[in-house]
C-alpha cells in the first residue's frame, strides 16, 4: 500500500467470545425482537383501530374463556424461574446445569403449546366471522408463531449441547441469548393477553 | 486470555506474517470453493453485494421497459395500443418493480458491498443470513415477473388500496402474488438492516469513534434502523390482506367491522418511511463523493449527521399526508401538514453543507459530482414541490394527479437514482478495478438529466391541467395531448442515457483504464484496500485515527487475528475499542437449500393455508442444518457456526 | 383584477385553462388553490433561485475567503430563512383551509348525495320534501354562489370525487360516509373526474358540471323532476317497447315507466346531458348507437352487457332513448 | 368486426415486447368479456351454444362477475344470500332438482322452471347467464379452489366457500 505501515497494537489477547452486548449475535437478537416487537405493536394498534369501528366490543360473541388464557400466562410467568437461573448458568459456563435447565424450558415451552391449543378452542369466534375475530386470531396465531419458533429453537439448542459441539463456550453464548428471546416471548404476551382477554371484558 | 488459548500457539497476521504469503493464507482462508459450488455457497458480503446490484439494476431496466410503454401508450389520447387490463397490470409492476425489486435492494446492495469495507472489518456480520436474503429476494422477483407474463400480474396499483385488492374486486390470484412479493422483499430487506446495523455498531475499526464514522454508514445506519421500524407494517398489511383472500378475514371489509382505511393506515405508516430508505443512501452517496472530490471533509459534519437522524426520526410521523382526501378529522391534518413541512429543514441544511464543502474547496468536477449537480438542481425542485402538496387545500387539488408523479419521480429519480449512478461511478474502480470512461460518462450524464427533466417537468402542468394518476388513457382536448407528447418524448431521450450509461459500464469493465487502490485520492478506509478488494478485504485490521483516515500521513494497523480461521475483530459500540476476536462464518450451500424452501412455502401459502404448516418442515430442517456446527479437525480450535 | 393578477404565472405556467384544470378558478376552493399556490411558488421560487445561485457560485464562482465561521454564519441565515419560509407557509395553508369551511356558510346549502360505483356516479338531489327529491347520473348542475354539500358514498371500491375547476377532491370509500363543500363563483361548463383508482375503467369515470343562474337551475330542475313523456309515434313505441321488454329495464330506471333497475343509471333524462357512459363520448345519435351494440368496444371491461338486438331494433331504442330530454 | 383488431394489434404488439410469454395466459384470470352481440342474443338456441362455455367455469373473472349478476338480479330473493336457499332451491347441497352441468343451469334460468323459476330469456344476456352458472356452481364447491373469492365484501353468516368441503353432486339427472 502507498501509505507507510506501522502496527499499532496487538489483537491476540483479545477473548473469543463473550455475554450480552460484547457478543455480535446479541446485537442480532435485539434487533430482530425490535422487528417482531414493531409487529407486535403495530397488530395492537389495528386492534384498538378495529375496536374504535365498533360500538359494542367484542361484537358478536364472548370474549375468549378466561381459564385456558390465564393458565397460559401464569405458567409463561413461572417459566422465567427456569429460565433466569438457565442464563446465569449459561454465563457461568457450569455445562450440567444448563443441560439440566435447558430441558426443563424444553418441557415448559411443550407444555404451554399444548395449553396454546387449549386458547385456540375457547376463542369463541371464527376468524372469519368479523374483524374482530379476525384480528383476535391474527394475535394469537402471530404469538403462537413466536412460541414456537422458539421453542423449536431451543430444542435444537439442546440437542446440539448434548453433542460435542456443546463444549465450546461459544454454545453458552447462544443459550444466553435463547434466555432472553425467551424472556422477549413472554413479555409481549402479557399485552396481548390484556387485548384478548381483559379489553372486552373491562372496555 | 482464556485458558484453552495462547496466542503463540496459532499462526497470527503480524509484522512476522505479512505481504504476500500472509495474502495467500487469508485468501485461501477466507476465499470460495472454485466454479459454480463456489458461487453458490459464497457468503462474502462482496459477491453477495455485486450480484444484488447486477439484479437491482436488472430489475431497473425491466421497471424502465415497462414506463416505455407506459410513456407509448400515454402519447396520444384515446390510444388503443394496450388494452385496460395489460395496463393497469403495466403501471403495478412498474411501481413495485421499481420500488420494491430496485430501489430499496440497491441502497441496501451497495450498503452491503461497502459498509465493511468503510468501517474497516473483514465480512459483513451474518454473512450465511446475506447469501439467504439476497437467494429470497431473487426468488421474489422471479415469481412476480413470471405471474406478470403469464398474465396473472397484479392490477391493483404498487399501494393495492383495498376493497379493489380485496377477494370481491380482484378474482383470481394477482393481489396475492404482489401481496407475496411484499413477504418476499421484506425479509430480505429486513435481513440485510440487521446485518448493516450489527455491522456498523460492533465490527468498526478499533479508533473510529462514533464522530468518525463516514456519513455514508451514517447514512445507512440510519436507513437500517427505518428497515426495522417500517418493514413490520406493510408484512402486517399484506399478510391481513392475503388471509383476506385465502381464508377469508374481514379485516378490511366494511360491512363486518373491518376498514379500508385500516389498510392506508398501516400500508402509509411504511410507505412514507420506505421512499427515506431509498433517498437516505443516496445521501450517503451525495456525502462520500462531495468530500472525496474537494479534498476536504463534508462542512459540519455533526449537523449532517443529526440532519440524518432527524429525517429518520420525522419520516415515521407524516404518513397520513398521503390520506388528506380520505376525510380524517381537519385539524389532525393541521398536525401532520406540520410535520411534513418541518421534514423539508434537514434536506434543506444538507443541501446547503454540500454547497458550503464545494464553495470552501476547489471541487474537481469529475462524472461522480457531474451527478452531484444534476441531484441537487433537481431534488431541490422535487423537494419544494413536496413542501406544496403538504398542504391540505394545496393537496386536495394536486392529489392522485400527475403533478404528484413529477413530484416523487423529482425526488426518487432527481434525490436517489442520480447519487446512484454518481456512486456507481466512483466505486466502479474499487469493485472492478478500471476506471468508467469519462466522456461517455458526461455524455450519458446529459442525456439522463435533459430526458428526466423533458419528462417530467411537463407532468406538473399535466397535473395542473386536471389529469389524474393511472389513467390508461385520456380524452383529447383537455390541453394534456402536447404535454403527454413531450413526456414519451423525454421518456425515450432518458432510455437512451441510461442505454449509454450502462454501455460505459460494459465497455469499461473490458478495457477501461486500470485504476489503482485510491484512483480518486479519497479519504476513507475502503480505499484503503487493493482493487478489486481481496477476499479478506484488509490485510491487518486498521487504526483509525480521525475523520478521515486516509488524509492522514499514516494508516496503523492491527496484528494477531488467527489466518488458518475466519476471525474479525469486535468493537465497543461507542469508542470503537478492541473488544472479542469473533469467528465469521464459512461458505455454505444452506442459505440457498433454506431460502428455496422458503420459496415453496410462501408460493404454496398463495394458493392454501396449510402451506404454513406443512411449509414451515422443509424450512425448519434447512435452517437446522444451516446453524449445525460444522464438526473441525482439532478439537480445541473453536468451530464456527452461523 | 386580483384574481387575474393571480391567474398570470398559473395561466402562464399551466398553459392555460381548461374545463378540467385547477387554475380556472370557477370556485371559491379553486380559487384559494390559485392564490395559495401563487404565495408557494413565489417562496419555493425564492429558495430554489437562492439554492441555484450558491451552487453556481460554489461550482464555478470564487473560493470562499470567510473561512468556517462564514460559512457557520450563512448556515444559521439559510436554517433560519427555511424555518421562517417554512412557518408561514403552514400558516398560510391553515388559514386558507379555514377559510374555505366558512366560505358560503350564511347561504343554505343545497344537499346532493353522490353514490359511485364503478365507473359511473350517480347523483341525487335531496330535499326536504322526499317527492321533490331528484335522481340522476354522471353530471351536476349547480346554481352560481350557492354552497353544495355532498354527501359521498361508495358502492363497492374506493373512488375519488373531484372538480378541478371548483374545489379540491374528496375520496368516497365504502362503509364511510365522506362529505365536500363545493361554493361554485363563476358560471360555465367544467368536467369533474374519478381521482382514485378504481379498477378496470377508472380511466372513463367522468362527469359534467354545469354552474348556472339559480333560475337556469330551477327550470333544469323542475324539467328533470317530470317523468319520461309516453311515446306517441310507432318508431318510438317500438324502442319503449324493447327497451321494457330486454334486459335493458333490469339494470336502467325510467321515471314514469316500469323500467325500474337501480344497479345501472337512470335514463329518465338522459338525452338532456351533455355526455354518456360517464363522460366518455358526446351525448349524440351515433355514439349512443355506438354504446349500446357494443359498449365492450368503448370502456372495455365495464358492467354494461351487450344486448343482442338486430339494427332495426337499435335506430328503435335509439330514437326512444333520444325522446327522454 | 371492428372490435377484434385492437385487440389483435395489441397482442402482437404486446408479444413482441414481452418476447417470451411462457404459457398462454391462463384463463384463470382472463378479463376480457366477449362482447359479439349476435353469437348470444339472437336465437335461444344461440345462447347454449357460447363458445367459450367451457372457460366460464374456471375462470376467477367470470366467477366474480357472477357474484356480482346473483346479488344485482336478486336471485339472493329466492334462492338466499349465499345460495343458501330459501322460496327457490339451496345451491350449496348437492341436490340437483334439473342438473348441476353448465349448460342445465344456463337451461334452468334461460328457460325458467316450473313452480316458480321465472325465464330470463330476454332479461340476460348469454354471457351473464354463463357467468352466473359458474358462479353457482362454485357455491357448491364445483368449482377449483383457487379460483373462488374467499368471501364478498357484504355481510355473510356462512363460513366462507374455500373452507368449506364441496358437496360432489349426485349424477344430473333428466330435467322433468
Amino acid at each position: 500500500m502507498s501509505m507507510r505501515q506501522t502496527f499499532a497494537g496487538d489483537l491476540a489477547v483479545l477473548p473469543t467470545h463473550a455475554f450480552g452486548t460484547r457478543s455480535l449475535t446479541w446485537w442480532g437478537v435485539i434487533a430482530y425482537m425490535l422487528i417482531e416487537g414493531g409487529g407486535f405493536a403495530l397488530a395492537a394498534g389495528a386492534y384498538f383501530f378495529l375496536m374504535s369501528q365498533e360500538t359494542v366490543w367484542p361484537p358478536s360473541s364472548h370474549p375468549p374463556d378466561l381459564l385456558p388464557g390465564v393458565l397460559f400466562t401464569l405458567i409463561i410467568l413461572l417459566s422465567e424461574i427456569p429460565n433466569t437461573l438457565l442464563k446465569k448458568a449459561a454465563e457461568s459456563e457450569q455445562r450440567r446445569r444448563v443441560l439440566l435447565l435447558i430441558v426443563l424450558l424444553d418441557l415448559f415451552g411443550l407444555a404451554l403449546l399444548v395449553i396454546r391449543g387449549f386458547e385456540f378452542a375457547h376463542i369463541n369466534v371464527r376468524w372469519s366471522d368479523n374483524a374482530y375475530g379476525s384480528i383476535v386470531w391474527a394475535l394469537l396465531l402471530l404469538h403462537t408463531i413466536h412460541i414456537l419458533t422458539d421453542w423449536a429453537e431451543s430444542v435444537v439448542l439442546t440437542a446440539l449441547m448434548f453433542t460435542r459441539h456443546g463444549t465450546e463456550p461459544r454454545r453458552f453464548v447462544d443459550v444466553s441469548e435463547d434466555a432472553l428471546y425467551w424472556r422477549f416471548v413472554w413479555i409481549t404476551w402479557l399485552p396481548i393477553f390484556a387485548l384478548l382477554y381483559l379489553a372486552p371484558r373491562f372496555v | 486470555m482464556t485458558a484453552t488459548e495462547h496466542p503463540a500457539d496459532v499462526p497470527r497476521d503480524g509484522p512476522e506474517l505479512d505481504g504476500p504469503e500472509l495474502d495467500r493464507i487469508l485468501s485461501e482462508t477466507w476465499g470460495d470453493k472454485p466454479g459454480l459450488i463456489g458461487w453458490l455457497t459464497t457468503v462474502d458480503h462482496k459477491r453477495v453485494g455485486k450480484r444484488y446490484i447486477f439484479t437491482a439494476i436488472g430489475f431497473l431496466l425491466l421497471g424502465g421497459i415497462l414506463a416505455l410503454i407506459m410513456r407509448l401508450q400515454l402519447a396520444r389520447p384515446d390510444s388503443g395500443l394496450i388494452t385496460a387490463d395489460r395496463y393497469n397490470q403495466i403501471f403495478t409492476m412498474h411501481g413495485s418493480t421499481m420500488m420494491f425489486l430496485f430501489a430499496v435492494p440497491v441502497m441496501e446492495a451497495f450498503g452491503v458491498y461497502l459498509v465493511p469495507l468503510m468501517v474497516g472489518t473483514r465480512a459483513i456480520s451474518f454473512p450465511r443470513l446475506n447469501a439467504f436474503s439476497y437467494w429470497l429476494y431473487l426468488c421474489g422477483g422471479i415469481m412476480l415477473w413470471v405471474a406478470f407474463l403469464r398474465d396473472v400480474g397484479p392490477d391493483i396499483g404498487w399501494f393495492a388500496y383495498t376493497p379493489l385488492s380485496g377477494p370481491e374486486f380482484s378474482p383470481g390470484k394477482r393481489a396475492d402474488f404482489w401481496a407475496q412479493l411484499i413477504t418476499f422483499t421484506e425479509v430480505a430487506a429486513l435481513a440485510v438492516a440487521v446485518e448493516i446495523v450489527a455491522t456498523i455498531l460492533k465490527q468498526r475499526a478499533p479508533g473510529m469513534r462514533l464522530d468518525r464514522i463516514p456519513l455514508f454508514v451514517w447514512g445507512m445506519l440510519v436507513t437500517a434502523f427505518m428497515v426495522i421500524f417500517s418493514m413490520p407494517a406493510v408484512t402486517l398489511a399484506s399478510s391481513f390482506l392475503l388471509s383476506d383472500r385465502l381464508v377469508g378475514t374481514q379485516f378490511y371489509n366494511a360491512t363486518e367491522g373491518g376498514s379500508a382505511l385500516l389498510w392506508q393506515h398501516l400500508f402509509w405508516f411504511f410507505g412514507h418511511p420506505e421512499v427515506y430508505i431509498i433517498f437516505l443512501p443516496g445521501l450517503g452517496f451525495v456525502s462520500a463523493i462531495v468530500e472525496t472530490f474537494c479534498k476536504r471533509p463534508v462542512f459540519a459534519y455533526p449537523i449532517m449527521v443529526a440532519a440524518l437522524v432527524t429525517t429518520g426520526l420525522l419520516a415515521f410521523g407524516l404518513w397520513v399526508h398521503h390520506m388528506f382526501a380520505t376525510g380524517l378529522p381537519r385539524l389532525g391534518y393541521a398536525f401532520y401538514t406540520a410535520a411534513s413541512m418541518s421534514i423539508a429543514l434537514p434536506s434543506g441544511v444538507q443541501i446547503f453543507c454540500w454547497i458550503a464543502t464545494m464553495w470552501d474547496s476547489r471541487p474537481r468536477m469529475e462524472v461522480p459530482m457531474w451527478w452531484v449537480v444534476g441531484f441537487i438542481i433537481t431534488f431541490v425542485i422535487g423537494g419544494l414541490t413536496g413542501v406544496m402538496v403538504a398542504s391540505v387545500p394545496l393537496d386536495l387539488e394536486l392529489h392522485d394527479t400527475y403533478f404528484i408523479v413529477a413530484h416523487f419521480h423529482y425526488t426518487l429519480i432527481g434525490g436517489a437514482v442520480f447519487p446512484l449512478l454518481g456512486a456507481i461511478t466512483y466505486w466502479f474502480p474499487k469493485i472492478t478495478g478500471r476506471m468508467m470512461g469519462d466522456r461517455l460518462g458526461k455524455v450519458a450524464f446529459g442525456f439522463v438529466f435533459a430526458g428526466f427533466h423533458l419528462t417530467f417537468m411537463p407532468m406538473h402542468f399535466t397535473g395542473l391541467l386536471g389529469m389524474p394518476r393511472r389513467v390508461y388513457t385520456y380524452p383529447a382536448g383537455m390541453g394534456w395531448s402536447a404535454l403527454n407528447l413531450t413526456s414519451t418524448i423525454g421518456a425515450f431521450v432518458m432510455a437512451l442515457g441510461v442505454v449509454l450509461f450502462l454501455a460505459n459500464l460494459v465497455r469499461s469493465l473490458g478495457n477501461g483504464a486500470i485504476a489503482g487502490d485510491n484512483p480518486w485520492g479519497a479519504a476513507s478506509l475502503e480505499w484503503a484496500t487493493t482493487s478489486p478488494p481481496r477476499p479478506y478485504n484488509f490485510a491487518h485490521i486498521p487504526a483509525v485515527t480521525s475523520h478521515t483516515p486516509l488524509w492522514e500521513e499514516s494508516l496503523p494497523v492491527f496484528s494477531g487475528l488467527r489466518v488458518e480461521h475466519r476471525e474479525l475483530v469486535l468493537t465497543t459500540v461507542v469508542e470503537a475499542l478492541p473488544d472479542v476476536r469473533d469467528p465469521s462464518p464459512t461458505p455454505s450451500i444452506w442459505p440457498l437449500l433454506a431460502a428455496l424452501a422458503t420459496t415453496g412455502l410462501f408460493i404454496w401459502s398463495i394458493f392454501s393455508p396449510w402451506a404454513l404448516v406443512w411449509g414451515a418442515i422443509p424450512v425448519g430442517i434447512a435452517l437446522t442444518l444451516w446453524f449445525w456446527p460444522k464438526s473441525s479437525p482439532d478439537t480445541h480450535q473453536e468451530p464456527v457456526i452461523e | 383584477m386580483r384574481r387575474l393578477l393571480a391567474l398570470v404565472p398559473l395561466a402562464l405556467l399551466a398553459g392555460c385553462s381548461g374545463m378540467q384544470s385547477m387554475s380556472e378558478g370557477a370556485g371559491f376552493g379553486s380559487h384559494l388553490f390559485n392564490q395559495l399556490m401563487l404565495l408557494f411558488l413565489v417562496v419555493t421560487g425564492i429558495s430554489y433561485a437562492a439554492v441555484l445561485l450558491f451552487l453556481t457560485m460554489a461550482v464555478v464562482g470564487r473560493r470562499n475567503e470567510g473561512g468556517e465561521p462564514r460559512l457557520q454564519a450563512l448556515l444559521i441565515a439559510w436554517t433560519g430563512f427555511i424555518l421562517i419560509g417554512l412557518i408561514l407557509l403552514t400558516g398560510a395553508s391553515f388559514l386558507s383551509d379555514r377559510r374555505e369551511a366558512r366560505e358560503g356558510s350564511d347561504r343554505t346549502p343545497l344537499k346532493v348525495t353522490v353514490n359511485a360505483n364503478q365507473w359511473w356516479w350517480g347523483i341525487e338531489y335531496q330535499n326536504d320534501d322526499p317527492s321533490q327529491s331528484l335522481r340522476t347520473a354522471n353530471e351536476l348542475h349547480l346554481p352560481v354562489g350557492r354552497p353544495v354539500e355532498l354527501k359521498l358514498n361508495a358502492g363497492d371500491v374506493i373512488h375519488s370525487l373531484w372538480i378541478p375547476a371548483l374545489a379540491g377532491k374528496q375520496d368516497l370509500i365504502p362503509g364511510r360516509e365522506n362529505d365536500l363543500r363545493v361554493v361554485p363563483t363563476r358560471i360555465g361548463h367544467y368536467r369533474g373526474q374519478c381521482a382514485e383508482y378504481c379498477g378496470l375503467q377508472h380511466a372513463h369515470m367522468a362527469f359534467d358540471v354545469t354552474v348556472e343562474s339559480p333560475q337556469a337551475f330551477a327550470a333544469w330542475y323542475k324539467a328533470q323532476s317530470q317523468p319520461a313523456p309516453e311515446p306517441a309515434d310507432p318508431g318510438i313505441k317500438a324502442g319503449h317497447d324493447f327497451f321494457m321488454s330486454h334486459a335493458c329495464a333490469m339494470c336502467h330506471a325510467i321515471g314514469g315507466t316500469p323500467a325500474n333497475g337501480t344497479t345501472g343509471p337512470d335514463l329518465t333524462h338522459v338525452a338532456s346531458r351533455k355526455t354518456i357512459a360517464a363522460g366518455t363520448l358526446p351525448m349524440t345519435r351515433g355514439a349512443l348507437m355506438g354504446w349500446i351494440a357494443n359498449p365492450q368496444g368503448v370502456k372495455p371491461g365495464a358492467r354494461m352487457p351487450a344486448v343482442g338486438m338486430t339494427p332495426d331494433e337499435l335506430h328503435a331504442v335509439a330514437s326512444y332513448l333520444e325522446t327522454l330530454k | 368486426m371492428p372490435h377484434v383488431g385492437p385487440r389483435f394489434r395489441a397482442r402482437l404488439f404486446w408479444l413482441l415486447i414481452a418476447g417470451f410469454c411462457l404459457l398462454s395466459s391462463c384463463r384463470q384470470s382472463d378479463r376480457s368479456q366477449t362482447s359479439d352481440p349476435r353469437a348470444e342474443g339472437a336465437g335461444g338456441g344461440a345462447i347454449l351454444s357460447d363458445p367459450a362455455q367451457q372457460g366460464y367455469s374456471t375462470s376467477a373473472f367470470h366467477i366474480g362477475e357472477g357474484q356480482r349478476l346473483y346479488s344485482w338480479m336478486n336471485c339472493a330473493g329466492c334462492h338466499g344470500p349465499h345460495g343458501g336457499g330459501g322460496m327457490g332451491p339451496s345451491f350449496m347441497d348437492a341436490e340437483w332438482r334439473y342438473g348441476g352441468g353448465m349448460a342445465d343451469i344456463v337451461r334452468s334460468i334461460d328457460g325458467g322452471r316450473p313452480n316458480g323459476m321465472p325465464s330470463f330469456h330476454d332479461r340476460l344476456t348469454g354471457q351473464q347467464m354463463w357467468q352466473l352458472a359458474a358462479y353457482i356452481r362454485s357455491l357448491s364447491g364445483l368449482a377449483p379452489k383457487d379460483v373462488v373469492p374467499s368471501r364478498g365484501d357484504q355481510m355473510s353468516s356462512k363460513a366462507p366457500i374455500t373452507q368449506r368441503s364441496p358437496d360432489k353432486p349426485a349424477e344430473p339427472r333428466e330435467p322433468y
